[in-house]
């Protein structure tokens, strides 16, 4: 806290109040930015970061509560007044425009133009273009957004909100759908950032980057202010505790190797127009298959061609020794193979239908009676056993889902692939914004899955959770499978080690 | 949360929800009771009863469509796909002699059939909904004037073809089965977009038609099979279009499309899909009616006419916006 | 006769060609001109095409296709004009391209039609009201419904009675005019019109569709024999209202005659004939009682 | 990346824009030498300046609502609203005895009124543009019969007024000024939409709203700019239509919204707006236009044609889709 005589803090709220219906999304809560410093606001999914970042940035004005920039009281009364106070924002959720480039996205609203009213794109591309040299991004200025992969969306998202000069910068769970080599670049941004007349608020759900980037923490529980500490001397689990009000047991160890069951998917060759070259794996019963690699290796793109998302150009795929056609993801499902996207938002939930809509979508076929009536009460039933074991926070379970914390909307994502009963899954990111009370419990989940003889891939971009979890790891680059290990002999630096360099032979090392 | 509070808070919500709906109509009861005002006669049982009988045919055309929009298509063949059903009827019973409930089956599996197209055009060939009704619309406008050779079709061997619509429910009152079948339409339709599956996808496609296809919904084959069922309405449609005047004309249709579509959208159904009820398009399509009916008994010039309904559409949906964020 | 070839500019080698541009094609009315035309066609050994706004009334779509048609340089235009002074511009242009234009159903307001072939619709209209007075006693509220609002048809269908009423029937009281040629519509206005004026004595329809409306919206309401209708044109259904009962009568232009005169008038002027400057083709008030008058049947379509 | 990859990709990009835009023109090529051979007439100079006559009106139209469509909204009042300006044309010149320019002016500023009040409703009210536009479509049908009587204007006072559309520019071959008109507004719109701020943010607006507002463009303030420039495509087409009529005809214009509509989705605009071109819009509007005169100078019946243009508009909208996902 500011003492007496001191400069005052950069940012300062005092007792923000904040609800919806049904909800009391922040309850006098406070917070203070310091200059030069890098402020990690941690809690629980629906603890009400992203609401308080929100009031911050003129998107919802609060019930009740004071805010001061650098001691000065300032109403935020629109994004663009946000901005102007020299507050930038990457929210959680991406505020990109698919339909227009990179660039284009990056200075909407302040274009360099000619005589007012004409466009200079050429300078514009020149502007973007200096600012990735700068930032040391490898971004083309002309590419349209809606062509890039989620964690590419996010580092233009990052590049904006950097551009715009801030003094504070705000960053809500910027690292979700990244991986450590593109978290170790946007730490180096931020540091760069950080100056003596700035401040960044950084959120995450990924309690070790917590040491690395930031120099306090404060603690949300239930929209309820808990408490700011300093990184240094604080032990992880005390931060987890007071998180979740409770103790977590933390790190686990990892999975033992399974009795290897029968294989249950075998591709062979697979081939896309993409990036995919000849990939083969075995999957098998009651088996955890992680697969890691860097940004834009290709996993995502496996996925989607073993469910008929996107087309493969060659390859086979044999589900329980029989060779299958897979045409869309409908044939895909129908064989038991579901796919939980990484891409939450477009591939993912239906933002404007409610909690149960949203659970049984792809298990809808169960809760048919004759004439293809449906049983809502059954549903409904379906629906609350899942928001009470995945701990989902919803006044009920006709909240629509636009109205969650983005980790609760991840929740209800799984809760619709646990619904429907399949015998291969495929998770894209299974975990990604989601806390670390609620990962253990989803890391849980999938061990039992596996226990009950389900087979499993896992996509992952965050190493620890693929080692702590995978019965084997799967490692790709640049669209091919360049090793598999087994969990015994996976490090952290070996997988790296794959995942940077193609094996020009072309052999695939297995474990 | 204790289960208490669930249960009280379901219970508000609950009548809330009832107090909404009443609500939405308020705009169709303000109207109505300005006209019971405005004129001694809009009240007769004679007049209610054929304010009912116009909204007919657009409504069920609006019902059907209702379903299409919810998914975040649109259709603009179903006026001139209505003429196209109804002169079908014409020829399966007046030229080829079928019966009576031959010629009406097949008349309406023949607006299937046309939605069953257009179904197959927006998901397998993949255009855009506009485009392959529009093209629709203009195949079936000229189709129909090519199969009845520019002439009304009317119903020689079959002359009870007209009762379908015209036929009295209640002896002196004459509640036209018309008025019947479309009731009864409200209802099915509503059960089916609120209680079956088809509903559920139909509003899942409009929502997120990516998401929804990822979840193992075959997304593609929904549809077709949505605008093959909207394409009934169509076919039922023509079929009361063509006995209310005992012919089959085929001309016309053009411009109803519009307003069915308004219809639906005044009641509250979003173009982007995702969102719509069956309870919002019948005031929708009454709201129309209602107030068309109120201009002309009370006399209004017709160049105001459409001055006054354009103003009422307009505070109409705006009263609703308004309801809907206040609640 | 058959006709001179090389009459007319351009190189036509074979058939003088007649392009005959009508108010609207889908309406059985022009089908019935389109016949003629085609009768006469046949029996001049000419070609004869035939085309007309999508939508009757659109003036815009009508100058288009008289537009395509002007520049395909046919040895002789027959034209209805919609709003004849719209297509002044293109009848000069007609005109300086040696086009002779015979202007038929309505005139046109210009001196390049060498000729008229039409109805006189202010006096059919007030023939119209005549029987109407007539069936009614001379006392009474009547109703109009008339096809269109603003189209030459539409207008004199509606003064021509209008003005008879006023002129000669002062205890006759028109209580409303409603628009509208497309009979569901029509019926459905027709039907508000009855529920508003209970006391009303007659409703008179401007055309076919307005007509067949009325007719309707009596049947539904069931009040067959307590309502005087007097209708425009024929068909098949108000040729069925008229012999049930169901309507006083109508007034029928004669549309084949229409179609026929225009295309023999235009064979003429090929041929270098003079023609005088109107053709009235008449019309007729048909009823109970002359329906079957070989006469009138001819002048009638199904 | 280094430089010369990215600069090797945009002359790449470029190379293939530029047979893109080639390729767009395909069926329209197609249909073009399709009908120079099945028609003697087809090709005479007076029948090329004929088709570009016709599609003058609707093409100006499908102009401006290119800028709104590709916002993500949409407007029916345009067609309509044509035919109220070209009332206002009348009189401003007729009634009020008006010097020609302003009398021209006047209505053109009348339609950037409509355009405004369009804007107002939906930016300001949050009304859907649907049923914004749907009002004022029947407010401005209205509106027109109301203020010219039910009767059209003629220009007495003002005789030039019909040289607007019809002074031919280049003497003895009857090339209209209309059509020089229609010209210069493509590339004026054009450039409009590719190189200025407008431009910009309607792609923004149309691609991701909420995201725009958020960037700190005052959403609210760009749309109803756009709909009010729109609004002035609208009273050009008025003055045009009424030129070429050397009258202001009252009624008519109802289903013209469709057309100019359907020229910009044929064109290749996304109806959920954020993709779309001018070049698109113009190859739409010609591609409606020659066909449909390419079917009358080969004296197709004309119940025909409108099946042959509703089919010809889905095949070339599919080629157009099997190119785009091909490159
Ligand atoms: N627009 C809204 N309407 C209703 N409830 C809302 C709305 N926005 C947020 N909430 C609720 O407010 C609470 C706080 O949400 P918030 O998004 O701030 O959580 P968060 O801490 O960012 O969580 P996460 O880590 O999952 O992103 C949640 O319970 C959420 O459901
Ligand atoms: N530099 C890049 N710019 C744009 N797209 C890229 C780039 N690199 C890869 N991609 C695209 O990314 C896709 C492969 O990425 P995919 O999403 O399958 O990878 P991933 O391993 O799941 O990584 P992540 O999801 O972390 O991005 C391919 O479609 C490829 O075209
Ligand atoms: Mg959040
Ligand atoms: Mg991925």
């Amino acid at each position: 806290m500011t003492k007496d005589g001191a400069q005052p803090a950069l940012l300062q709220v005092v007792g923000a109040s904040k609800s919806f219906p049904g909800v009391q999304a922040l309850d006098n809560v406070h917070l203070d930015l310091r200059h030069g410093e890098v402020l990690a606001v941690v809690g629980e999914n629906g603890a009400g970061k992203s609401t308080l970042m929100k009031l911050l940035s003129g998107i919802y004005q609060p019930d009740s509560g004071e805010f001061f920039l650098n001691g000065e009281q300032i109403h935020i009364a629109s994004p663009r007044h946000a901005q102007e106070l020299g507050i930038s924002v990457i929210h959680q959720e991406f505020n990109l425009m698919p339909d227009l480039t990179i660039a284009q996205n990056i200075f909407i609203g302040r274009e360099p133009r000619v005589a007012r009213l004409f466009l200079s794109d050429r300078e514009l591309n020149r502007k973007a273009q200096e600012l990735f040299d700068r930032l040391g991004l490898a971004l083309d200025p002309t590419s349209l957004v809606s062509e890039l992969t989620v964690a590419r969306q996010q580092i233009v998202e990052i590049a904006k909100a950097l551009s715009y000069n801030a003094r504070v910068l705000i960053m809500d769970e910027p690292t979700a759908a990244l991986n450590d080599v593109e978290v170790e670049t946007l730490f180096g941004l931020i540091r760069r950032f950080t100056t003596p007349t700035t401040g960044v608020i950084y959120i995450s759900h990924r309690m070790q980057e917590l040491r690395a980037i930031s120099d306090r923490i404060t603690v949300l529980r239930d929209g309820q202010y808990v408490d700011t500490f300093d990184t240094a001397p604080t032990p992880v689990s005390h931060v987890i505790s007071l998180m979740v009000g409770r103790k977590i047991t933390g790190e686990q160890r990892p999975a033992t190797a399974p009795a290897v069951g029968e294989t249950v998917l075998s591709v062979t060759g697979l081939s896309t127009k993409g990036l995919i070259k000849d990939v083969s794996f075995d999957l098998h019963k009651g088996e955890i298959l992680g697969f890691a690699g860097l940004m834009g290796a290709g996993r995502t793109e496996i996925a989607r061609a073993i469910v008929g998302a996107d087309r493969s150009e060659s390859g086979t795929i044999t589900l329980h020794g029989k060779k299958v056609s897979i045409a869309n993801p409908a044939d895909a499902a129908r064989l038991g193979i579901g796919y939980l996207s990484e891409d939450r938002k477009r591939f993912g939930v239906l933002l404007e239908r409610n909690v149960k809509e949203n659970v049984v979508l792809a298990s809808l076929v169960d809760y048919v009676a004759a004439l293809g009536f449906i049983n809502d009460r059954r549903i409904e039933q379906t629906a609350k056993s899942y928001v009470s074991t995945l701990r989902i926070k919803t006044p009920s379970t006709s909240q629509l889902v636009k109205n969650l914390s983005g980790g609760n909307q991840q929740k209800v994502v799984i809760a619709k692939w646990l619904a429907r009963d399949c015998d291969v899954l495929i998770f894209d990111e299974p975990t990604r914004g989601i806390d670390v009370g609620a990962k253990d419990e989803i890391y849980a989940l999938l061990n039992e899955l596996a226990a009950q003889g389900k087979a499993i891939i896992m996509i992952s971009s965050e190493l620890p959770e693929v080692l702590r979890l995978s019965h084997r790891i799967a490692v790709m680059c640049e669209g091919r499978l360049t090793a598999i290990f087994d969990n015994a002999e996976a490090t952290q630096e070996n997988i790296m080690d794959y995942a940077t360099r193609f094996s020009a032979e072309g052999t695939v090392k297995q474990g | 949360m204790s289960t208490t509070t669930v249960q009280r808070r379901s219970l508000v919500t609950n009548l809330r929800g009832s107090l909404q709906q009443v609500l939405a109509a308020a705009s169709l009861i303000l109207i109505f009771i300005f006209f019971s005002i405005a004129s001694p006669y809009f009240l007769l049982p004679a007049n209610l009863i054929g304010i009912l009988t116009a909204a007919t045919v657009t409504g069920i055309l609006a019902l059907g469509t209702t379903f299409v929009i919810i998914t975040g298509g649109i259709d603009l063949s179903i006026g001139t796909g209505m003429v196209l059903c109804a002169v079908m009827a014409g020829v399966f019973l007046t030229y080829w002699g079928w019966p009576l409930w031959a010629g009406v089956i097949g008349a309406i599996l023949f607006g299937g059939l046309i939605g069953f197209v257009n179904g197959v055009a927006i998901s397998v060939f993949g255009l855009p909904p506009f485009i392959a009704t529009l093209g629709m619309m203009l195949v079936t406008a000229g189709l129909a004037l090519v199969i009845s050779g520019t002439k009304p079709i009317y119903f020689k061997s079959t002359p009870d073809f007209q009762n379908i619509m015209n036929l009295s429910l209640i002896p002196g009152a004459r509640f036209p089965l018309g008025v019947g079948i479309f009731i009864v339409l409200m209802v099915v339709s509503a059960l089916i977009l609120g209680r079956t599956i088809v509903g559920r996808y139909a509003f899942s496609i409009g929502s997120n038609e990516a998401a929804t296809a990822l979840s193992g919904v075959n997304v593609r084959r929904w549809k077709i099979f949505i605008y093959s069922f909207a394409g009934l309405f169509v076919g039922i449609a023509g079929v009361l279009a063509a006995s209310r005047l005992s012919s089959a004309q085929p001309t016309g249709g053009q411009g109803l499309e519009l307003q069915a579509i308004a219809a639906v959208v005044i009641g509250g159904t979003s173009l982007q899909g995702g969102r719509g009820s069956i309870v919002g398009t019948v005031i929708g399509s009454l709201i129309v009616a209602v107030l068309t009916n109120g201009l002309r008994v009370t006399a209004v010039p017709q160049e105001w006419q459409s001055v006054v309904v354009g103003c009422v559409i307009l505070v109409a949906v705006y009263l609703d916006m308004l309801r809907r964020k206040g609640a | 006769a058959p006709a001179g070839s090389g009459s007319g500019d351009g190189a036509s080698a074979a058939k003088p060609y007649i392009a005959l541009i009508s108010k609207g094609f889908k309406h059985q009315f022009w089908q019935a001109v389109k016949q003629g035309a085609e009768q006469a066609a046949a029996e001049f050994n000419v070609t004869v095409t035939f085309e007309g706004a999508e939508e009757e009334g659109n003036v815009d779509q009508q100058i288009q296709l008289l537009q395509t048609t002007l520049d395909k340089h046919p040895d002789a235009l027959g034209f209805a004009a919609i709003d004849s002074q719209a297509a002044g511009p293109l009848m000069d242009q007609a005109k300086q391209d040696g086009i002779p234009v015979i202007a038929f159903d309505s005139g046109v307001d210009s001196d390049v039609p060498v000729t008229t072939a039409s109805t006189d619709n202010l006096a059919a209209a007030a023939e119209a009201a005549k029987h109407m007075a007539d069936l009614i006693g001379h006392e009474g509220k009547i109703a109009l419904v008339i096809h269109d609002q603003t189209s030459i048809t539409g207008v004199q269908r509606r003064d021509g009675f209008v003005d008879y009423m006023k002129k000669n029937e002062p205890n006759i009281t028109i209580v409303d005019i409603q628009y509208s040629g497309d009979p569901l519509v029509a019926t459905d206005l027709a039907k508000a019109i009855i529920t508003a004026n209970p006391d009303l004595k007659g409703l008179y329809g401007s055309n076919e569709g307005a007509a067949i409306g009325i007719v309707h919206a009596v049947q539904e309401l069931g009040i067959t024999g307590k309502l005087t209708v007097v209708g425009f044109d024929s068909g098949k259904d108000q040729i069925d209202a008229i012999n049930s009962g169901l309507m006083a009568g109508a007034i029928t232009q004669n549309p084949v005659g229409i179609g026929y005169e225009t295309v023999k008038a235009a064979v003429a002027i090929i041929n270098g004939k003079t023609v005088a400057k109107t053709i009235d083709t008449g019309f007729f008030w048909y009823d109970k009682t002359n329906i079957t008058d070989p006469k009138i049947a001819a002048v009638l379509y199904q």
